[in-house]
C-alpha cells in the first residue's frame, strides 16, 4: 500500500485532463470520454480509500459508478447518433438548437 | 519496492495517456489512448488489491463502454473534422477552472497535512495479506447493504438501454 | 548488497513461476497455434477426401514452420491512407489479449500458469474479450470498406454472444460458487460429476457463444471470404496477418479451457471419485505409448530418410513422455505425481476434444447470414441463457435450502430451460418471415447510379 | 466515397469484385447499400470479352469449332453441340444416329459435370466448404470419360459438324454405367449435407424470388426459369440430338427462389444420370461421320438453332453468304441473360443474399463476356 495522497494525486491530475477535455474540446465523443475519465478519478479515490479503511463500501460504489458510466455512454452516444443523423455533424458548438 | 514500481509505472502511462487523449485531432486516437488510461487504471485497483473492480473496470470499461465509443466513432467518422478546429475558444476559463479545481484539491492536501494524527500521507492500511477475499467481501456487502441502490442502479441500466435504443433508433 | 539488485533478487525469488510461465506462454503458443493449423488443415482434408499439407516433412508435419517462416518474410504492406499507428496497434493488441488470457488458466493442478487470483475465471473471459477491440481497430485503421464491415459485424457478433456465452458460464458459476480456476474444478471433484451433466443447457450454449466468439464457422460471418474476401484483416498481410491469426487460434485455446474447466471437469479424469475406474490413471501414459508405436510403424513407411528420422523422433519423444507419465504409477514415492501429471493430459485432451468439435462444424455447415445470427444470438440464446441462469438459481436454492435430492433439482432446471426453449423456438417460427426479403424490393430509384 | 458514413445518411457504393473470392470470375457488381441492406445492383462486365463472335467471321466453319469450347468452358460439350448442330442445319445435313446418341451422351455427362461445379461453388459461397470436394470428385470421373473419349479433358472439342471425329473408345459404355452407377450414391452425399440443413435452407428460402412473369420478361432460362414453375426445356419442346427416344421428367420448382432453383438442379443431375443409363443401353452401331466436305461451303442463307445448356437456352445464329467463313455468328449466352436477373433479384436482400443470388445463377464469366 503507498501512502493515499499519491493516489489522491493521481486521481487529481486525471480528473483535471478530464475537465480540461469536457471543457475545450469540440467534438462530443471526446466530451463524452473525457467525463468518462472523470468518473473513473472518481472511482480511483473510492477504491484507495477503501483499501486504506479496509471496508468493501467504496469499491461497491466504484461498481455503481461504473454502471453509471455504461448507462451515461449508451444515453450519450445514442443522442450522437441521433444528431448525426440529421444534422452530419458531432461539433458541439454546432450543436446549439434545441430542435431540428 | 514492488508497489511503488506499479504504481509509478501505472500512474505515469495514465496521465500521459489521459494527457494524449485530449490532445489527439483524431477522435479514434483519442480513444484508444482513453483505453490506455483506463487498462492503467485498472493496474493501480489491482495494486490496491481489488480484484473485482480490477476485471469489471476491463470488463465493462475496456470491453463495453469503449466498444460502444469506437463503433460510434466508426459509424460517425467524418474525415472533415479532422481538419477542423479541435479546440473550442474556452481555452482561458478551462485554463482558469482547472487552475482553481487543482488549487481547491492542493490546498486541501496541504492543509489536511497540517492536521496532527490525520497525516494521511502515511501508510496505515491493512496489510494485503490479511485482506478477506474481495470477491465474496464484495459480494456480501453489494448484496446485503447495498441491495437497494443495486437494484435501483439496474433500474437505471434497463432506463439507459431504452433510451439509447429510443435515441438510435432511425426513424422512418 | 546494493540494494536495487536486492530488490531484483527478491522479485525474482516471489515471481519466477509468472515470469517462466509467461515466457513459456508467449513461446510455445505460437506453435500449438501453427500445429491446430495443421490438425485442421489434415482434419479438413480427411473429411473432404484428399490429403492435405504432404510435402513439408512427413505428412507435412513441418508445415507449420513453413508457414511461419513465409509470412515472416513476406513484405509487410501498409494501404495507403491507413491509420499506421492503429494498424499497427490493432493486430498486437488482438494476439495480446489472447495470450494474456491464457495466463488466467490452470493446465492440471500443479500447472497453474499465473497465480490462481480471485477473480480467475473472470479475468480469462473479460480480458479474452479485449480481442475484439484489437478487430474493431483494424478494421477501421485499414480504411476498405470491407473491412469496415466486418470489423462492425464483429462488433455486433462478438458482443451479442458474449452475452450470451458470459450468462452461459454464470449457470455454471452458480453450481461452483467461486471464480477461482482451481477451487472450481474441486467443487466438480466434489459433487463427483463434471458441471455439463448437471447443466447441460449452459454448456451448449457457452458452446455456441464460443464458437461466435472465435469466429469459427458457423458463424464465421465477420471473415466470410466469399462476402466480404476477409473481413477485418482484408488488408492485412504477412506477419501482422499471422498476428491476427495467432490471436484467433490462441482464443479458441483459451474457449476451450474455460470450457473444459468450468464444464468438462477441468483436470479431473473421467469418473474422479471411482475407485475401480482407478485403471484410468494409466491411459494418458498408454495413448502416448499407442502414438509413440504407431510412429515407428510409420517411420519404415517413409520415402526420405530425413522423413524416417523424423518419425523415429516423435517415436522417441512419445516414449519420453510414457516414461514421464508411466513412472509415478510404478514407482511408489513419485506417486504424489499422478495426479498433476495425468491432469494435464486429460485437460490438454479435453481442449483438443472442444476444438475438434469446432473443426467439425466448420467443415459441415454452411454460413449463417448475419440477421439469422443476431436473430439466433438476442431472440433465442440470450433469454434461453438468462431463463437458465434463473433456473439453476433456483434450482441450487432448492438443493441448498429445502434439501431435495441435486439431480432432481437439476433436472428441473434443464427441463423448465427446455421447455422455455420449445416455446422459443416456436415464437420464432410463426414470425420466420426472413428479415431479409422482409422489405419489399424496392421501385429502380437508381437512374443516377447506372449513370456511373 | 470519403465522406461516406456507415449511418445510411449516405448510400454507400461496395465495389464486389472483380477480384472477389466470390463472383465467380472476373464480373464486377457494384452494390448500393444501405447498411447492409442492398438498395441497387450494377454488374459490370466485360473484363473476360475475347470477341468470340468477331473471330468467327475470319475462320472458316470448322476452325472456329474449338473457340465455342472457351465461352463456357464448364460445359463445353454442350457448347460444341449446339454449335455443330447449328452449322449442320445450315449444311442441311444430318448427323447418323451413332453419332446422335453418343453427343447425347457426352452432353448429359456434361450438364451433370457443370452442374456439380455450379453446386460446390454455390455452397463454398453460402460456406459449405465440403461438398466442393466432393463434387469435384465425382467430375474428376467425367472428365476422365472425356479424356479418354477425346484427348481433352475440359475444352473438348469432342464433336466435328456432321457427326464426330472419334469412334467411342472400347470400355466407353461401361464406365458411363460405372459413372452413373456410383454417382446414385454420390448425389445423396450432398442431400444429406445440404438438402435438410437449416442454415443451407435459411439461406437459400425465399431469396432471390424471380416469378414467372420476371422470368419471361427478363428471357431467363434453363434451370433458373424452371425453378419459377415454368416447364420449358428445349430437350422437350424441339428436341435435337436423339433427346426425343429417351424417357426423363423436368423438374420445376414453386417459389423461384434459391432452394427451389437448387432442387431443381439436383433433380436434373438425376434425370441425367437416367437418360446416360437409357442411352448406353442401345448405341446403335453405324457410321459417326455424315457426308460433309473437307471444305464446307453451306448455301447463303440465315439459320438459328438453340439447345439447352446446363445453364439455359444456348442459341446459335449464323448468316452464311455463301462462302467459307460465316458471314456472322451471334451466340445467344444463357448466362448473359440469365445474370441480368441479378438486379431484380438482389434488391432489398443483404450483402452475403447477392453471394448467393450470383452462385444460383450459375454464370460463368467466359460466357458472359464472351
Amino acid at each position: 500500500m503507498m501512502p493515499i495522497g499519491y493516489y489522491l494525486f493521481l486521481s487529481m491530475a486525471l480528473f483535471l485532463i478530464g475537465a480540461i477535455g469536457v471543457i475545450t474540446r469540440r467534438n462530443v465523443i471526446v466530451v463524452l470520454m473525457s467525463i468518462e475519465l472523470i468518473l473513473n478519478a472518481a472511482n480511483i479515490n473510492l477504491v484507495a480509500f477503501s483499501r486504506i479503511f479496509g471496508d468493501v463500501a467504496g469499491q461497491v460504489f466504484a461498481l455503481f459508478i461504473i454502471a453509471d458510466a455504461a448507462a451515461e455512454a449508451a444515453v450519450g452516444l445514442g443522442i450522437i447518433i441521433a444528431f448525426f443523423r440529421n444534422r452530419e455533424t458531432v461539433l458541439e458548438d454546432e450543436m446549439g438548437l434545441l430542435k431540428w | 519496492m514492488l508497489d511503488k514500481v506499479i504504481f509509478f509505472f501505472f500512474a505515469g502511462v495514465a496521465i500521459l495517456s489521459a494527457a494524449l487523449m485530449v490532445t489527439r485531432r483524431n477522435a479514434m486516437h483519442s480513444a484508444v489512448f482513453l483505453i490506455t488510461t483506463l487498462l492503467a487504471t485498472a493496474g493501480i485497483f489491482l495494486q490496491l488489491r481489488a480484484e473485482f473492480i480490477f476485471i469489471a473496470q476491463v470488463i465493462l470499461y475496456v470491453g463495453g463502454i469503449m466498444v460502444l465509443f469506437i463503433f460510434v466513432i466508426m459509424l460517425v467518422s467524418l474525415d472533415v473534422a479532422l481538419h477542423q478546429v479541435q479546440f473550442s475558444r474556452q481555452k482561458w476559463v478551462a485554463l482558469f477552472v482547472t487552475l482553481a479545481l487543482a488549487a481547491e484539491v492542493g490546498v486541501m492536501l496541504w492543509s489536511s497535512r497540517q492536521v496532527p494524527g490525520q497525516g494521511f500521507l502515511v501508510p496505515n492500511a491493512m496489510p494485503a495479506g490479511k485482506l478477506p477475499a474481495n470477491t465474496e467481501a464484495l459480494a456480501g456487502r453489494l448484496f446485503d447493504a447495498y441491495l437497494l441502490p443495486f437494484e435501483i442502479a439496474s433500474v437505471l441500466l434497463l432506463v439507459a438501454m431504452v433510451g439509447a435504443v429510443v435515441m438510435a433508433k432511425k426513424r422512418t | 548488497m546494493h540494494p536495487t539488485l536486492h530488490a531484483v533478487l527478491v522479485f525474482l525469488q516471489t515471481w519466477w513461476v509468472e515470469l517462466v510461465s509467461g515466457v513459456v506462454i508467449v513461446a510455445v503458443v505460437p506453435l500449438v497455434a501453427g500445429y491446430l493449423v495443421l490438425m485442421e488443415r489434415k482434419l479438413m482434408a480427411d473429411m473432404q477426401a484428399r490429403l492435405g499439407p504432404m510435402r513439408v516433412g512427413p505428412h507435412g508435419l513441418l508445415q507449420p514452420i513453413a508457414d511461419a517462416v513465409k509470412l515472416l518474410i513476406k513484405e509487410d504492406i501498409i494501404p495507403d491512407h491507413a491509420d499506421k499507428m492503429i494498424f499497427w496497434l490493432a493486430p498486437v493488441t488482438s494476439m495480446t489479449a489472447a495470450l494474456t488470457a491464457l495466463g488466467g488458466i490452470a493446465f492440471g493442478p500443479s500447472f497453474l500458469v499465473a497465480r490462481d487470483i480471485n477473480v480467475g475465471l473472470l479475468f480469462v473471459v473479460g480480458v479474452s474479450s479485449m480481442g475484439l477491440l484489437g478487430i474493431m481497430l483494424g478494421g477501421w485503421a485499414s480504411n476498405s470498406h470491407y473491412s469496415i464491415i466486418g470489423a462492425l459485424r464483429s462488433t455486433a457478433q462478438l458482443v451479442s454472444y458474449e452475452t450470451a456465452g458470459g450468462l452461459a458460464l454464470i449457470s455454471g458459476l452458480l453450481l461452483a460458487g467461486t471464480l477461482k480456476i482451481r477451487a472450481i474444478v474441486d467443487a466438480q471433484e466434489q459433487y463427483g460429476v463434471w458441471f455439463v451433466f448437471l447443466a447441460p443447457v449452459a454448456f451448449f450454449i457457452y458452446l455456441v457463444a464460443s464458437i461466435a466468439e472465435t469466429n469459427r464457422a458457423p458463424f464465421d460471418l465477420p471473415e466470410a471470404e466469399s462476402e466480404l474476401v476477409a473481413g477485418y484483416m482484408t488488408e492485412y498481410s504477412g506477419f501482422r496477418w499471422a498476428l491476427y491469426f495467432l490471436g484467433e487460434y490462441t482464443n479458441m485455446i483459451v474457449v476451450g479451457a474455460v470450457a473444459a474447466t468450468l464444464f468438462l471437469g477441468g483436470w479431473l479424469r473421467p469418473f474422479p471419485n471411482v475407485r475401480w475406474m482407478n485403471w484410468l490413471d494409466a491411459v494418458p501414459a498408454l495413448f502416448t505409448a499407442a502414438v509413440g508405436a504407431y510412429s515407428v510403424y510409420r517411420a519404415g513407411k517413409q520415402p526420405v530418410r530425413v522423413q524416417v528420422w523424423f518419425m523415429w523422433g516423435v517415436a522417441l519423444a512419445c516414449f519420453v513422455v510414457v516414461l514421464i507419465l508411466a513412472a509415478p504409477l510404478v514407482v511408489a514415492p513419485l506417486k504424489f505425481m499422478v495426479p498433476g501429471l495425468n491432469g494435464v493430459f486429460w485437460f490438454l485432451l479435453k481442449i483438443t476434444a472442444y476444438i475438434y468439435l469446432f473443426m467439425w462444424l466448420r467443415f459441415t455447415l454452411p454460413r449463417y447470414r448475419f440477421d439469422q445470427l443476431m436473430h439466433l444470438g438476442w431472440y433465442i440464446l440470450i433469454p434461453l441463457a438468462i431463463v437458465n441462469v434463473l433456473a439453476v438459481g433456483v434450482a441450487v436454492i432448492l438443493e441448498t435450502a429445502y434439501g431435495w435430492n441435486r439431480w432432481l433439482a437439476m433436472l428441473l432446471a434443464t427441463v423448465i430451460t427446455l421447455a422455455v426453449a420449445l416455446f422459443l423456438l416456436r415464437l420464432n417460427d410463426k414470425r420466420a418471415a426472413p428479415a431479409s426479403s422482409a422489405t419489399p424490393p424496392e421501385e429502380p430509384s437508381a437512374e443516377d447510379f447506372y449513370a456511373g | 466515397m470519403q465522406n461516406q458514413t456507415l449511418l445510411g445518411a449516405d448510400e454507400l457504393v461496395l465495389n464486389m469484385g472483380p477480384q472477389h473470392p466470390s463472383t465467380h470470375g472476373v464480373l464486377r457488381v457494384k452494390l448500393k447499400l444501405d447498411g447492409e441492406r442492398v438498395r441497387g445492383t450494377e454488374c459490370v462486365i466485360g473484363y473476360l470479352h475475347r470477341g468470340v463472335e468477331k473471330i468467327a467471321e475470319n475462320r472458316s466453319y470448322q476452325q472456329f469449332a474449338p473457340y465455342v469450347d472457351r465461352m463456357d468452358y464448364v460445359a463445353a460439350v454442350s457448347n460444341g453441340l449446339g454449335y455443330c448442330e447449328a452449322v449442320e442445319k445450315l449444311l442441311n445435313v444430318e448427323a447418323p444416329p451413332r453419332a446422335k446418341v453418343i453427343r447425347t451422351i457426352m452432353t448429359e455427362l456434361q450438364r451433370i459435370a457443370s452442374h456439380l461445379i455450379w453446386l460446390g461453388t454455390h455452397a463454398l459461397d453460402i460456406g459449405a466448404l465440403t461438398p466442393l470436394f466432393y463434387c469435384f470428385r465425382e467430375r474428376e470421373e467425367i472428365l476422365k470419360i472425356f479424356e479418354k473419349y477425346c484427348g481433352a479433358r475440359l475444352t473438348t472439342h469432342a464433336f466435328r459438324i456432321g457427326g464426330l471425329q472419334y469412334e467411342a473408345y472400347d470400355s466407353f459404355e461401361k464406365d458411363v454405367e460405372r459413372f452413373c452407377k456410383d454417382f446414385e450414391r454420390h448425389i445423396q452425399e450432398y442431400v444429406d449435407l445440404l438438402t435438410g440443413n437449416s442454415i443451407w435452407i435459411g439461406r437459400t428460402r425465399n431469396v432471390g424470388v424471380l416469378s414467372v412473369e420476371d422470368c419471361i420478361a427478363l428471357g431467363a432460362s434453363g434451370p433458373v426459369l424452371r425453378a419459377s414453375g415454368v416447364q420449358w426445356d428445349l430437350r422437350k419442346a424441339q428436341p435435337y440430338a436423339a433427346y426425343d427416344q429417351y424417357k426423363f421428367e423436368i423438374p420445376v420448382g414453386t417459389n423461384g427462389d434459391t432452394y427451389d432453383r437448387y432442387m431443381v438442379r439436383m433433380e436434373e443431375m438425376r434425370q441425367s444420370r437416367l437418360i446416360c443409363l437409357q442411352a448406353i443401353e442401345k448405341i446403335p452401331a453405324g457410321p459417326i461421320l455424315g457426308k460433309v466436305g473437307k471444305v464446307l461451303k453451306p448455301p447463303a442463307g440465315e439459320v438459328y438453332h438453340s439447345i439447352e445448356a446446363p445453364k439455359g437456352i444456348l442459341g446459335y445464329y449464323i448468316v452464311s453468304d455463301g462462302t467459307t467463313q460465316p458471314y456472322r455468328v451471334r451466340i445467344r449466352p444463357p448466362s448473359f441473360i440469365n445474370l441480368q436477373a441479378l438486379d431484380k433479384m438482389a434488391r432489398g436482400h443483404l450483402v452475403a443474399d447477392v453471394v448467393a443470388i450470383i452462385g444460383t445463377l450459375d454464370i460463368v464469366l467466359g460466357e458472359v463476356d464472351r
